[in-house]
């Protein structure tokens, strides 16, 4: 973890590294709380679909909260964000309600998108989150294409696409970024690079070790960064920010980091070993947040308990809600396909 | 509908219509490949740029998937952006952003987001470009949900169509066929719009229906007047919209001719035709027909260069005369 | 064919006749996501990469257009290329290189060269993926010439077509409907092929005549088996091929019965029951059709995620016996 | 012209640049009839166009003959080209007769493709050219599958791919490089940078001032040699089949040249000004190579003479040959949609 390098207590507030001097307790401890939450909402998500309760496939985001959280951090609803059908982290860290999630995930009306989307196309359009994408890669072009919107009403908001490092090898990735890169759009590239694109490694799919090498080929910043490290990432993400808000551009920032679960369900861990999972196992970017928020006497103990605690109550709650939830009348089937005629 | 009517071209009705559009709304914008100083590859965007300026009429870098991409991400954000294909066969490099994008992203989110992107389609052959730069795929679209699919016969259509796509909500193609932009007719100055789904009957007749779109009208309404001399009488319909397609018209019109021909451009098979064909064979009117439903529609192969293959691969007049005389007086 | 019969699943039986056809020539291989160690999304390409190394079984960057664009590539310049793509979705990205390459490059270079590559595209829903990975988009690929499209309902048919395919000299689209994967049936051993072209009358009957391919074969065979009990007395046709459609044997049957239903998974309008109820209601059997053309075809909407909504919009065994009931019962 | 530099006498041999040391005169004298050949056919197939003898569109590549000519030098005809929409030369540089393209661009049965493809598809299978191609960046993909043929059947053949500075910005672009690169695959990218896709400027579509600077996004070398001196050209292929027949994988590179020509028929050229077109005129490759050729004392002004003499023959009866040619028949419209049932 970088940031352990950073253990000074807070009142050293001048010393302190960035991520830490600019935000307040409160903040923080939000951060906290969402990394949690997005960790706390996949366990209970796997449970509930080991038991039947969901349906489809999903993906498991465990292991990366914190580029998820880092990012989101410092976007307001006007910003946008698209996600990948690895999203549940995406979707929480902009502001998502685990409840509204959870009966998406059951199929019920109450889910964000009326159980017509499931796991792989959450989305939160009231908080900018344009949602998740069951095609690799098919947030990238719209992402840019929020980002021009934002351009053109001249607002100093911005926009954020998640993908995969698999996804970079898709011809929208070098299409985006460089129509992004001409037109100096206000739009953050983060590339959650966890080593593989479903079971091969980004040396056999990717001709160059990192992602980020390839920002130089827009003519823009790749920044790589410890994806475990919410420090880290957040930091990055703040420069990113003041450059596209300054009229200067996108950003490609990589975060390096690991899924601990498989691709899917599906997933029987053929291509990679054990050992390799238990070592990230030893990254995992939540404990390593939590004792860096008390090394630094941001949080205590009972702070950090008291986070969990909240966090266990709403994810109950949430599934108790989506449980109860109203299953679609086939009778709905059409609704939602045109605006026009639309009943609502 | 303004009373004050002039002569336009089929390129110069479009181009108005996207000039009343930007006019009437900030919003509007336009991306393409060579649309600003060069004016669009058929002339269709011709001096927009001087008007509007380069923030909205915007020259693309050659990146269908991820200008068509741009497009749509910026229509779901609040922007109404109108995209040209150079050529409509290059969609098949922005398929995916099209359909399972702009066209399901609606759906996908529960109804929550409107996607108000149009994709400017210049369509079909007769130019000598060959097969990669001469197809009507407008039957691809028309197969997807989400999508809604225009294209006009004549210029006042091509600007009100227009008008209308760029006001839907949701995603529209506008199919343009490249051998109708030189074609003149009054089209009404300032703002209308034509209605998306509604197909209008140019010609009334008794014997037998033409179900056409675009080029296919002039040549079905040609037809219908060497049929004429014949003592045939043709209805002809304009669809207008490929989806979704007025089914009431054409069965009204069946049941009034007891015969129906559907002529298209398109590959015949799996093309328009053969949706317009099932239709009636499904509905009402099916009681009513008197002879098989005829299909006339472009050959089994890619369109060719050579000038006289490029004819055979596509319904002539001639052939429309033939294939309804056969019709009609094939059976009574 | 080989006497040799026994049970295997179906993706087993595409599974052997990858590697029968790898054992019988050197120019064939795999290439797709996933394809390797993992053994492919849904386990068909399985434990190849051991027996026939990575070589041969290739795992491709995630890449659809690049990744199908040089199997065409590999394909005109001598190999013999099978490429999956792991939802036949994510050929919506590939478009250009099957449609505007592959499909044409023979035509358009004078009959000079052939294209022997095959996509293996599984499709259809059912399995709670939602509208971008539950498509069923045989139209788009029936619709363009140079393309074959095949489709098998049963484990034989699966290895025999797809051994078609890996034989043909031209492009072929081996659609694999996911949710048959495990269905267990009679497969031969060795090597044997399926003919491109061909229907087969799966279930005689009198009464009216189905044309469904892949899952709808078996929900068709269903609805006939629930109908018997009540006299009437159904026909079922596997398509097997969806172009060129065996319109032969179809127009052979609806002469015998009378009646028509095409039962298909893909969207209604324009898909591939449009066309069957077109060419229908063009060639002679019309003036034997006693009942308008019945069409049961997915809702126009997108898949949903939703197990309610997802079963409602595609045709399923009991709206088949519904609608045959009507068919068959509405007139007489 | 970089090539200026090296105005050498043919007997001091050994200190001669490698394109002049290492192909006899003979070769040289045929690349030279070549660029005459490229330039001649499309001057004549202009003047036909006018007269109404061919039909549709055609992308005329005067100015840039070196680069087509300087590539296929090094290639025989089991090497594969994949070529463009501005593709005569490459045609013409793989060792096409002229009098078949003619035939071609007048739809005649004698042409290359049977009159089926015209300039947009012309090809020559015989030759390796697996034909132009109407789709900008079309030609990427095909190209890396062929140079994948080649590797599994273990030639030592390479496959080239022709492609323009606006195709760089298609998907297809960084999709093919990122696969020929995991794979090691013999493939030669030869991106000729014309300055212009249509009307638009690289510096308006593109994010990095040279396209060979994206190479390393692929981690493989790109180089920039000047397009419009053969030498040049030459000398960078020399090297590139080296590297592939090795195998170390593709190479790009890129020609910086320019067409004073409109991009096709229907150019008004208002996106350039008078002066730049004149000024480029003025680097015309093949006067350039002549004047070497004669410097380096390797023809005389009398070989140069008949080397255009040659040419200008050949384009004559190439012509009249074609004029004579025989149209389609229309009931053969369905020939070649399939290899099975292909009468032939
Ligand atoms: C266009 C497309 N191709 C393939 C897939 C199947 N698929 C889903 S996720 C995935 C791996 C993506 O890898 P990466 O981008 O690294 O994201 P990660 O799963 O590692 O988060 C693949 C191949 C898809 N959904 N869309
Ligand atoms: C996919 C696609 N998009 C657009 C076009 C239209 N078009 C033909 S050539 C061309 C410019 C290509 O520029 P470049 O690659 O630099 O080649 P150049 O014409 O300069 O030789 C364009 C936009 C096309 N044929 N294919
Ligand atoms: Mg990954
Ligand atoms: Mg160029």
């Amino acid at each position: 973890m970088a940031a352990k390098s950073a253990t000074k207590s807070v009142e050293q507030g001048r010393n302190l590294r960035p991520f830490y001097a600019n935000h307040t307790p409160e903040q923080l401890k939000e951060a906290l709380r969402r990394m949690w939450l997005v960790r706390r909402f996949e366990e209970m998500a796997e449970e509930s679909y080991i038991r039947g309760l969901t349906h489809g496939t999903m993906h498991l985001s465990i292991g990366q909260e914190a580029s998820a959280v880092g990012i989101c951090l410092e976007l307001t609803d006007k910003d946008y964000i698209t996600s990948t059908h690895r999203g549940h982290g995406h979707c929480i860290g902009k502001g998502a309600e685990v409840k509204y999630m959870f009966a998406e995930f059951f199929g019920k009306e109450e889910g964000y998108c009326r159980g017509r989307g499931g796991s792989m196309h959450i989305a939160d359009p009231a908080t900018g989150n344009l949602g998740a994408n069951g095609i690799v890669g098919g947030g990238l072009p719209l992402a840019t294409g929020a980002a021009l919107a934002i351009k053109k009403r001249g607002s100093k908001d911005v926009a954020v696409c998640f993908f995969g490092d698999g996804a970079n090898n898709e011809g929208a990735f070098h299409e985006s970024l460089n129509i992004a890169a001409v037109w100096k759009l206000p739009v953050i590239y983060v590339c959650e690079n966890n080593q593989y694109g479903m079971s091969v490694s980004t040396e056999r799919s990717t001709a160059v070790k990192d992602v980020a090498t390839r920002a130089a080929a827009y003519n823009m910043p790749g920044v790589i960064v410890d994806g475990n490290s919410i420090a880290d990432v957040n930091e990055a993400m703040t420069a990113a920010m003041e450059r596209a808000r300054n009229g200067e551009g996108p950003t490609l920032i990589e975060c390096k980091t690991y899924r601990t679960r498989g691709h899917s369900r599906s997933d029987r861990n053929r291509y990679r070993s054990k050992e390799e999972i238990e070592s990230w196992k030893g990254k995992d970017p939540i404990p390593a947040f939590e004792d860096e928020l008390m090394a630094l006497g941001i949080l205590t103990q009972a702070d950090v308990e008291g986070v969990r605690a909240g966090v266990e109550k709403d994810i109950q709650d949430g599934f108790d809600f989506a449980t109860k939830g109203t299953n679609p009348e086939p009778s709905s089937l059409l609704r939602g396909v045109y605006t026009t005629g639309d009943a609502a | 509908m303004s009373e004050n009517v002039r002569e336009l071209s089929f390129s110069g009705a479009v181009q108005e219509a996207l000039a009343v559009a930007m006019e009437n709304d900030p919003r509007v914008f336009l991306m393409g490949e060579d649309i600003g100083v060069y004016g669009g590859a058929f002339q269709v965007t011709g001096d927009l740029v001087h008007r509007f300026g380069e923030d909205r009429v915007m020259d693309t870098p050659i990146s269908e998937l991820g200008g068509a991409g741009v497009a749509v991400g910026a229509a779901v954000a609040g922007a109404r952006p109108v995209y040209e294909f150079q050529f409509s066969d290059f969609a098949s490099l922005a398929m995916e952003q099209i359909v399972n994008q702009a066209a399901k992203m609606r759906f996908m989110l529960g109804g929550k987001v409107s996607v108000p992107v149009v994709f400017r389609m210049p369509c079909g052959s007769g130019t000598g470009a060959a097969a990669q730069h001469s197809q009507s795929l407008e039957a691809w679209f028309g197969h997807v949900p989400g999508l809604k699919v225009v294209e006009a016969a004549t210029p006042e259509d091509a600007k009100g169509l227009l008008l209308a796509a760029i006001e839907d909500p949701d995603p529209v193609l506008v199919f343009e066929h490249k051998l109708l932009y030189k074609i003149k007719g009054h089209v009404p100055e300032g703002h209308y719009t034509t209605p998306i789904g509604k197909a209008l009957v140019r010609r009334q007749g008794k014997d037998a229906t033409v179900v056409a779109a675009a080029i296919m009208v002039h040549k079905a309404l040609e037809a219908a007047e060497v049929l004429a001399g014949e003592g045939i009488d043709i209805e002809v319909i304009d669809l207008r919209t490929i989806r979704p397609i007025d089914t009431a018209t054409i069965i009204e019109s069946v049941k009034k001719t007891t015969r129906l021909a559907c002529v298209y451009e398109g590959v015949k098979t799996l093309g328009i035709g053969a949706e317009i064909s099932a239709l009636i064979a499904e509905s009402e009117a099916f009681d009513y027909l008197d002879a098989p439903i005829m299909r006339l529609g472009g050959a089994e192969s890619p369109i060719p260069y050579s000038p006289i293959l490029e004819k055979a691969a596509v319904p002539q007049t001639d052939d429309i005369v033939a294939g309804l005389r056969n019709l009609v007086k094939g059976r009574i």
